[in-house]
């Protein structure tokens, strides 16, 4: 999809480069974190949504508690023909027409109930686990292939370069989210089957692979141009000249490099993925039912809005501040380790 | 320039074999889905499902399946899997919806995102420019599906402010209903490229406004405004004009899927999602090579733009 | 018809059959329902009238269409040599003839059927229509590899035209003389459902000319009430007066001027509309949160009505642990009707027979022996699950994507999982759900299955559940039942043309079906009637074969 | 060894002695997260109609600044300009921005260091030039065309006709100074502002556009005020030179005076680093020790006080602009007294005012 794929500040794709080439973050092994971390504690911006991330990631991890303890339900519990005593009065949890109870703000059914009488504020909760999981596997996979790629095409250039930049063009050409819907869709009727590894069709690690690999691109395409100009770097060619093997000159010299541009993306690709997923989701393609996720949340509250409101209101809000919250931690973090923006450079400077 | 075209041509080449490669490898592997089957209805007979793999060439091997798809789609005789309807005249169908929500969201995108990058970068730290940085923020942070939805319904069921969706074209209700319906959709698409134009360009103006040439111009004793346009503006705009034009390009190939989907527009993209949520290929096929070609073609332009726009540029 | 999907294509061939039940509970704030067929008050004639679809119909071509907004859309343009009658409730199941004179003379053997062509009927375009036009509309459903095929595969040589694969082949089982009428079908195969077939929508008579392709785009010349005289594909489609039409006994003019169907996907907006009277007739019901806004404010023009259907949980004998009678048992005891009630928003009667109450054969299974409907006893099941020894089974519940196989599917999923069992559900994709558990690899354990009727009888329903149907593939006996008590009454009672002679055989099958619960009905879909406030609400029919009748459209 | 011969200005306008340029007092400070960067500081400058001023120092000492502060091209946000700037009679501090921009391109303009960056890239040349004739008198397209051409033909530049359709990157380095020098003179000014307008130059193209400035200024005589870093050029081109440094003027004077009688330890430095252009090279250049200071830490007192030889408890204060009795016209900015600054002069470096040494002497002694 056009929408709602692209990271902030992240060009589509392989756009017709400026003149320029890539310049490379100076290299600073050490102290990225820490820096980091100064720069988001010390803004407003880095504070709230740091909070925000802790508060959204805490609450999901906490699913089974309010479940057990508090809503006394799990997430896939129906309660069809439950009543609950609501201001002194039973009132049923779904009702006859099939219209859900609202937000009760007791302990059960906190946030009301959906179709299936299942309590939303679990579900809530679970979604939440399950977008996170997804969406941490699906970033971990993007930046280790997207590091690999990049790495490769950038260093040794010439043939394996060119197979892998077409190949990433390709990618590029398509609308990612119709590849993800095509592959969610084939992969959620059969499962993976690779031989010896099996995924069944409704684990949560097939939206999370589908995702991983098709963001692929957004972080092989920078890398790929900061390698090439770490490669021209003095403390390459002074490696080389020593006689270090590719491997070392790659471990020793470039990977560490690159620690600028991966902590830079790493929090911009994974707000994109906790969108793609919950899109993903919310054609039916991600997270498999009854499992609840953002995406799904918000597309069965669709189906009720004219009654039930906050079922869609309440899982978007929380989805879209979770990409805030990324998405501003992107911002504080990169003007912190980047501020002359060079990794943004290496992602619009193509070709 | 002919090396050019050549090189574009064999990239299409290229690209539109991958793409048509990969789609049809997904959904042969997909199990279950034999498209004889689906075809026999709801009462198949065995009589009938072998009448239509013979007809439809569904016992030949594979790679022939996949040369006779690639052959109907460019001669126009693909047929759907799911209702036998010509895939070309139903795409033809939509088309114009899609060309509609695609022209007016472009413009949404390219004149918000100018107007914000630009009040953003004049006055750099700025409340409005800080404004204008949250508000983008928010914009990219937006799922659509969301604020669609809650935009359709609101303003539009609820509210009456605007139509709830559907799309009315202008021999029907005139430019001004076909806008109106255009409205909301080209808003809720436009958001999150706002948000990102705005940004690219805040940074690219700024850089630009730090210019040498930028400063020469207004030694020249030029109006503030000629500075800024004619200057400034028309660097700076490049790296986001490139942006633009993929992003519409992707939209033109049914990239729009959520949006035309929650706004019940009915267009390319949403025959997109539906054919593959249906697993129903030749619609999928057709589709995402349209989306292709629609992209590296509107990648050649870009460059001949880039290359008007930057006479450094040499295509 | 088949499993339909609710929400975009379906629905409904229903059938209000049994206006008793129709108007039953809870959807009787309409006026004094149209019972029977004697509509209060004839419609005006005139008007240019505008419905909403939530899709097109898959098809507007006889040959192919096979969905309810096929079938509806087409009934009123193309007739058969039989037709059903233009009424509500059971009458409307009742064949009659159409472009035939009688209804056909059946021989001994019940291998050979004889019919004769009115004379001095005309198409739409004014051409005459042909004895031997019969076969032609009968061969474009076999060559064009229709849905419907199956149902003129018995004829002699049907089998070898489809094979031979080419047009204009000869059906050697079909002589037609266009002199005299006379048109003469022999069977290969003795099937007492045959009059059904010719009087479906498939048999609807297209002019001797029309090309072997699909003709959504250009529908085929036919005769009807209407003709459809303009498309605009997935858009929209008008059918106005044909002026070639000659009444005839049980296929009367319409009322309507002309008939304008767009299709809207916002099913939300779709009610508006007509609330608002902006658009006069839906074919789908509201969005059940909107069930209670439409009957305040437009209830006098809403109405709800059974529709000839069955939803209920296969449960596949041949796998564990469902191969246990006590554990089919637990799952009747278990599932609670009441619950499925609400997920339908209100729009399913239940029940727990396999039967719809609108069927001749239908009787109604009473008591209910797992409880009656809207009620569950968790605790009983759970005692039989333990018995069974069948605690901790895992089960894979497999439902489809559509609303409401979806919701319906986790409900049994989690109930199982409250009585013992270890259950998951499994959402596949509609286009291939049931492709998918109709092969025996999957062994699907239980799982979402429904059905719409094809025809108004009985053996539509009872084949699902028939020992003899069962495939390797495409199974359509997702249980793989097969009880020979059952198998018996089922081949006996099918064999028989006349339905009434059998009807004690169907509600025998149907007892048993359920007493051994080796299917668990839970109820039957119900449509709904909306209209804008112009329209003769109580005239317009609700037809139990083709849903509503485009015919009986008209002005108050 | 000899001091590089400073050649008279060639028939410098004698009658052109009305003051064109009037600069007192004057300071800029920007503003920064660790408070205002005074970039200038308390300068005092004249230029006469016809005149060639140098200013020179190193980067950072404030003479860029100086410069654009003329054409209010340093206004901005927070900026805190002081002090007084006339030209012609005109207040360039206290102008309203639309002011100004009439008195850019037309009275005074400017051509700036690298003509690379400094033409837009994306722009045909002659657009350019025409676009700034446009905005200063009311001609039409095809008049400022055809102004433009002839401007181009005017530096120098070959088959102008055709190039003025060109890009900047289509032209050599040595070409776009040429243009730039054709855009800044096309609308006629009376100042022209040339910062470090050679020094991306190689040496054979600087002396063709040097010549081609002063060329240019004795047709037209206008005064030019030459913003360098090289004393070489200032040599071969000045009337008059300010030695510039930490912000602040710490040396002026008429330019042979300059090279003859340095009086400011940092004039010596620079005059001292100059390459001989005749003799045996030396092995090494004698350099100024230590860095030019951040303008965001200087010094208290004499800004040079950090790296001076000569630094002594007075350097604690910051020295008055002063002339010497005796010498009308040559300022500077040093407590050491006029006679100890001879001598140890001579010591810093024995090539400096060695040639004009006696004279000067003789004379002050007369």
């Amino acid at each position: 999809m056009a929408e709602a794929t692209q990271p902030a500040g992240v060009p589509a794709s392989g756009t017709p480069a400026p003149a320029a080439t890539a310049n490379v973050p100076d290299p600073v092994a050490a102290g990225l974190w820490r820096a980091s971390w100064r720069a988001i504690k010390s803004s407003w911006a880095g504070r709230l949504s740091l909070l925000t991330l802790v508060l959204i990631v805490a609450s999901s991890l906490a699913a089974p508690l309010w479940a057990n303890h508090v809503a006394d339900s799990g997430p896939l519990t129906n309660h069809l023909t439950d009543q609950i005593r609501l201001n002194g009065e039973l009132t049923d949890v779904v009702s006859f027409e099939g219209i859900p109870i609202g937000p009760t703000g007791q302990k059960r059914f906190f946030l009301g109930a959906d179709a299936n009488g299942r309590d939303i504020m679990v579900r809530l909760l679970y979604g939440g686990r399950n977008s996170l999981q997804i969406s941490l596997v699906a970033t971990t996979i993007t930046l280790l292939l997207g590091t690999l790629f990049g790495l490769i095409a950038g260093f040794f250039r010439g043939w394996v370069d060119s197979v892998i930049s077409r190949g990433l063009d390709i990618l590029q050409s398509t609308p990612i989210i119709l590849l993800g819907i095509a592959l969610g869709v084939a992969t959620a009727l059969g499962g993976i089957n690779l031989g010896i590894v099996k995924i069944p069709g409704d684990s949560l690690f097939i939206p999370a692979l589908i995702i991983g690999v098709i963001q692929t691109v957004y972080v092989a395409r920078p890398l790929r141009g900061i390698t090439l100009s770490l490669r021209e770097r003095p403390f390459v060619e002074a490696a080389r000249s020593q006689g270090a093997t590719n491997m070392r000159i790659i471990r020793r010299e470039i990977l560490p490099n690159l620690g600028t541009s991966l902590l830079v993306l790493a929090p911009i690709i994974f707000a994109q993925t906790v969108s793609y997923e919950a899109a993903l989701s919310f054609l039916g393609a991600g997270v498999q039912p009854p499992n609840p996720s953002w995406g799904t949340l918000i597309s069965d509250g669709l189906d009720v809005l004219v009654s039930a409101p906050h079922l869609t209101i309440i899982p978007g809000a929380v989805l879209a501040a979770m990409v805030l919250s990324l998405n501003l931690l992107g911002d504080v973090v990169r003007e912190a380790i980047d501020p002359r923006g060079m990794v943004a450079a290496a992602q619009k400077d193509e070709h | 320039m002919i090396g050019f075209i050549i090189r574009r041509l064999a990239s299409m080449v290229l690209v539109l074999f991958a793409v048509s490669v990969l789609v049809f490898a997904i959904f042969n592997i997909i199990p279950g889905g034999d498209p004889a089957v689906r075809m026999a209805g709801k009462n198949p007979t065995d009589v009938q499902i072998e009448a239509i793999r013979k007809e439809w060439g569904f016992d030949k091997p594979v790679t022939t399946q996949y040369a006779k798809m690639i052959e109907k789609t460019f001669d126009g005789q693909l047929i759907s899997y799911s209702n036998r309807e010509n895939v070309l005249e139903r795409i033809k169908e939509g088309l114009p919806r899609t060309l509609s929500l695609t022209f007016w969201s472009s413009l949404f995108m390219l004149v918000g995102g100018i107007a914000l990058g630009m009040l953003s970068a004049l006055r750099p730290n700025s409340f409005a420019d800080r404004t204008i940085n949250a508000i983008a923020v928010v914009g990219i942070s937006l799922p659509v599906f969301w604020i669609g939805g809650l935009m359709s319904y609101y303003l539009g069921s609820k509210a009456g402010i605007i139509p709830a969706g559907g799309y009315v074209s202008i021999s029907e209700g005139g430019v001004l209903d076909w806008f109106w319906h255009l409205l909301a959709p080209s808003l809720a698409i436009s958001f999150l490229f706002i948000g990102i134009y705005s940004r690219v360009l805040r940074g690219d103006l700024l850089d630009a406004l730090r210019a040498d040439y930028v400063r020469t111009a207004e030694a020249k004793g030029l109006s503030k405004r000629r500075v800024v346009v004619r200057h400034a503006l028309r660097n700076a705009l490049i790296p986001m004009i490139t942006l633009w034009g993929l992003d519409v390009a992707i939209t033109l190939g049914g990239g729009a899927v959520l949006t035309e989907t929650v706004f019940d527009l009915d267009g390319v993209g949403a025959y997109l999602a539906d054919s593959t949520r249906s697993l129903d290929v030749p619609p999928v096929m057709a589709i995402t090579l349209l989306g292709a070609i629609a992209v590296v073609v509107m990648n050649a332009i870009i460059d001949i733009l880039y290359a008007y726009l930057d006479p450094r540029i040499r295509l | 018809m088949k499993y339909t999907r609710m929400t975009s294509a379906v629905a409904a061939l229903s059938a209000t059959a049994i206006f008793a039940a129709a108007c039953g509970s809870d959807s009787d704030k309409s006026s004094d329902s149209g019972s029977g067929g004697a509509a209060t008050a004839e419609a005006k004639s005139g008007g240019d009238f505008t419905g909403t679809y939530s899709s097109f119909p898959d098809y507007l071509d006889p040959a192919l269409s096979y969905t309810a907004e096929g079938w509806t859309t087409l009934w009123p343009n193309y007739t058969g040599l039989l037709t059903f009658k233009h009424a509500e409730g059971a009458e409307g199941s009742e064949l009659a003839p159409g472009l035939a004179e009688a209804l056909p003379e059946i021989s001994e053997d019940g291998l050979t059927y004889k019919l004769k062509l009115r004379s001095g009927l005309k198409y739409s375009d004014g051409s005459p229509v042909k004895a031997s036009d019969f076969e032609h509309t009968i061969k474009r459903v076999l060559n064009l590899e229709s849905g419907g095929s199956a149902f003129y595969l018995s004829i002699e040589g049907a089998e070898a035209y489809v094979k031979a694969g080419k047009a204009d082949g000869d059906i050697s089982g079909i002589t037609a003389d266009d002199a005299t009428g006379d048109i003469t079908i022999k069977l290969a195969t003795k099937d007492g459902q045959f009059s059904f077939y010719l009087a479906m929508d498939f048999a609807g008579l297209v002019k001797g000319d029309t090309p072997f392709e699909n003709a959504t785009d250009k529908p085929a010349v036919g005769y009807g009430p209407y003709s459809i005289t303009e498309v605009k594909p997935n858009r929209s489609v008008t059918m106005t007066k044909n002026p070639n039409f000659t009444p005839l006994p049980d296929v009367p003019e319409g009322k309507a001027d002309s008939i304008t169907i767009n299709v809207v996907k916002n099913q939300r907006r779709q009610a508006q509309d007509v609330i608002n009277d902006q658009v006069d007739f839906l074919i789908d019901p509201p969005t059940p949160d909107q069930i209670r806004e439409v009957k305040a404010k437009a209830g006098d023009r809403y109405k709800e009505e059974i529709t000839n259907s069955t939803y209920y949980y296969f449960l596949n004998l041949r796998t564990k642990p469902f191969d246990d009678e006590r554990v089919r048992q637990a799952v009747g005891y278990a599932v609670d009707e009441r619950a499925l009630a609400r997920i339908f928003g209100g729009l399913l009667a239940p029940s727990c027979n396999f039967l719809p109450p609108g069927m001749i054969g239908y009787e109604k299974v009473d008591p209910c022996p797992w409880g009656e409907p809207g009620t569950a006893d968790v605790e009983k099941a759970k005692a039989l699950i333990k018995e069974a020894g069948a605690e901790g089974t895992e089960v894979t519940v497999w439902g489809n994507d559509e609303d409401p196989s979806s919701p319906v599917t986790e409900y049994l999923a989690d109930t199982l999982n409250s009585i013992g069992l270890k259950a998951k559900p499994r959402i596949v994709d509609g286009s291939v759900y049931f492709q998918t558990i109709g092969n025996q690899k999957t062994k699907a354990q239980t799982g979402f299955a429904n059905w719409f009727q094809d025809f108004p009888s009985p053996a539509n329903f009872m084949f699902l559940v028939d020992g003899a149907s069962i495939q390797e593939t495409n199974n359509q006996n997702f249980g793989n039942v097969d009880d020979k008590e059952i198998n018996k009454l089922i081949a006996d009672a099918k064999a028989n043309p006349d339905i009434n002679a059998v009807k004690g055989e169907w509600a025998k099958a149907d007892k048993l079906l359920v007493d051994k619960a080796y299917v668990i009905p839970y109820g039957n879909r119900k449509l709904t009637k909306i209209t804008s406030s112009r329209v003769n609400f109580d005239a317009f029919q609700f037809n139990p074969v083709y849903n509503h009748d485009l015919t009986t459209l008209g002005l108050k | 060894m000899t001091a590089p011969t400073a050649p008279t200005p060639a028939g410098a306008p004698d009658a052109a002695s009305d003051l064109l340029l009037d600069i007192d007092g004057l300071g800029v400070a920007f503003p920064s997260e660790r408070g205002p960067i005074h970039a200038v500081r308390d300068v005092r400058l004249t230029l006469r109609r016809g005149e060639v001023l140098a200013v020179v120092g190193e980067s950072g000492s404030g003479k860029s600044v100086t410069a654009l502060t003329l054409l209010g091209l340093t206004r901005g946000r927070g900026t805190a300009i002081t002090g007084k700037a006339e030209f012609d009679g005109i207040d360039l501090i206290g102008a309203s921005d639309s002011q100004l921009r009439r008195i850019r391109g037309k009275r005074i303009a400017m051509v700036f260091q690298d003509p690379m960056s400094s033409l837009n890239p994306v722009l045909r040349i002659g657009h350019q030039i025409a676009e700034q004739i446009r905005a200063h008198e009311g001609v039409g397209k095809a008049e400022a065309r055809k102004r433009t051409i002839d401007a181009l033909t005017e530096v120098g530049i070959p088959r102008a006709a055709e190039r003025v359709d060109a890009y900047p990157h289509e032209f050599s380095g040595g070409m776009r100074q040429r243009v730039m020098i054709a855009m800044a003179l096309v609308c006629g000014p009376e100042l022209l502002i040339a910062d470090e307008p050679t020094t991306a130059l190689d040496v054979t193209v600087q002396a063709q556009i040097l010549d081609l400035i002063l060329r240019l200024r004795d047709e037209r005589g206008m005064s030019v005020m030459l913003v360098t870093h090289d004393l070489g050029v200032v040599a071969e081109t000045a009337d008059q030179v300010a030695v510039m440094y930490g912000g602040r003027i710490v040396e002026q004077a008429p330019c042979d005076e300059l090279f003859a009688d340095p009086r400011h330890p940092y004039s010596w430095g620079l005059i001292g680093s100059i390459p001989p252009l005749t003799g045996a090279k030396p092995e090494y250049l004698p350099t100024i020790a230590g860095t030019p200071p951040s303008p965001l830490a200087l010094p208290a007192g004499c800004p040079f006080r950090a790296r001076c030889p000569h630094e002594f408890e007075q350097c604690a204060e910051v020295p008055p602009l002063a002339e010497t009795a005796g010498a009308p016209g040559h300022l500077d900015r040093c407590w050491l007294p006029i006679d100890e600054k001879r001598i140890r002069r001579a010591g810093a470096d024995g090539r400096i005012g060695l040639l004009h040494d006696a004279e000067a002497t003789t004379e002050e002694s007369a």
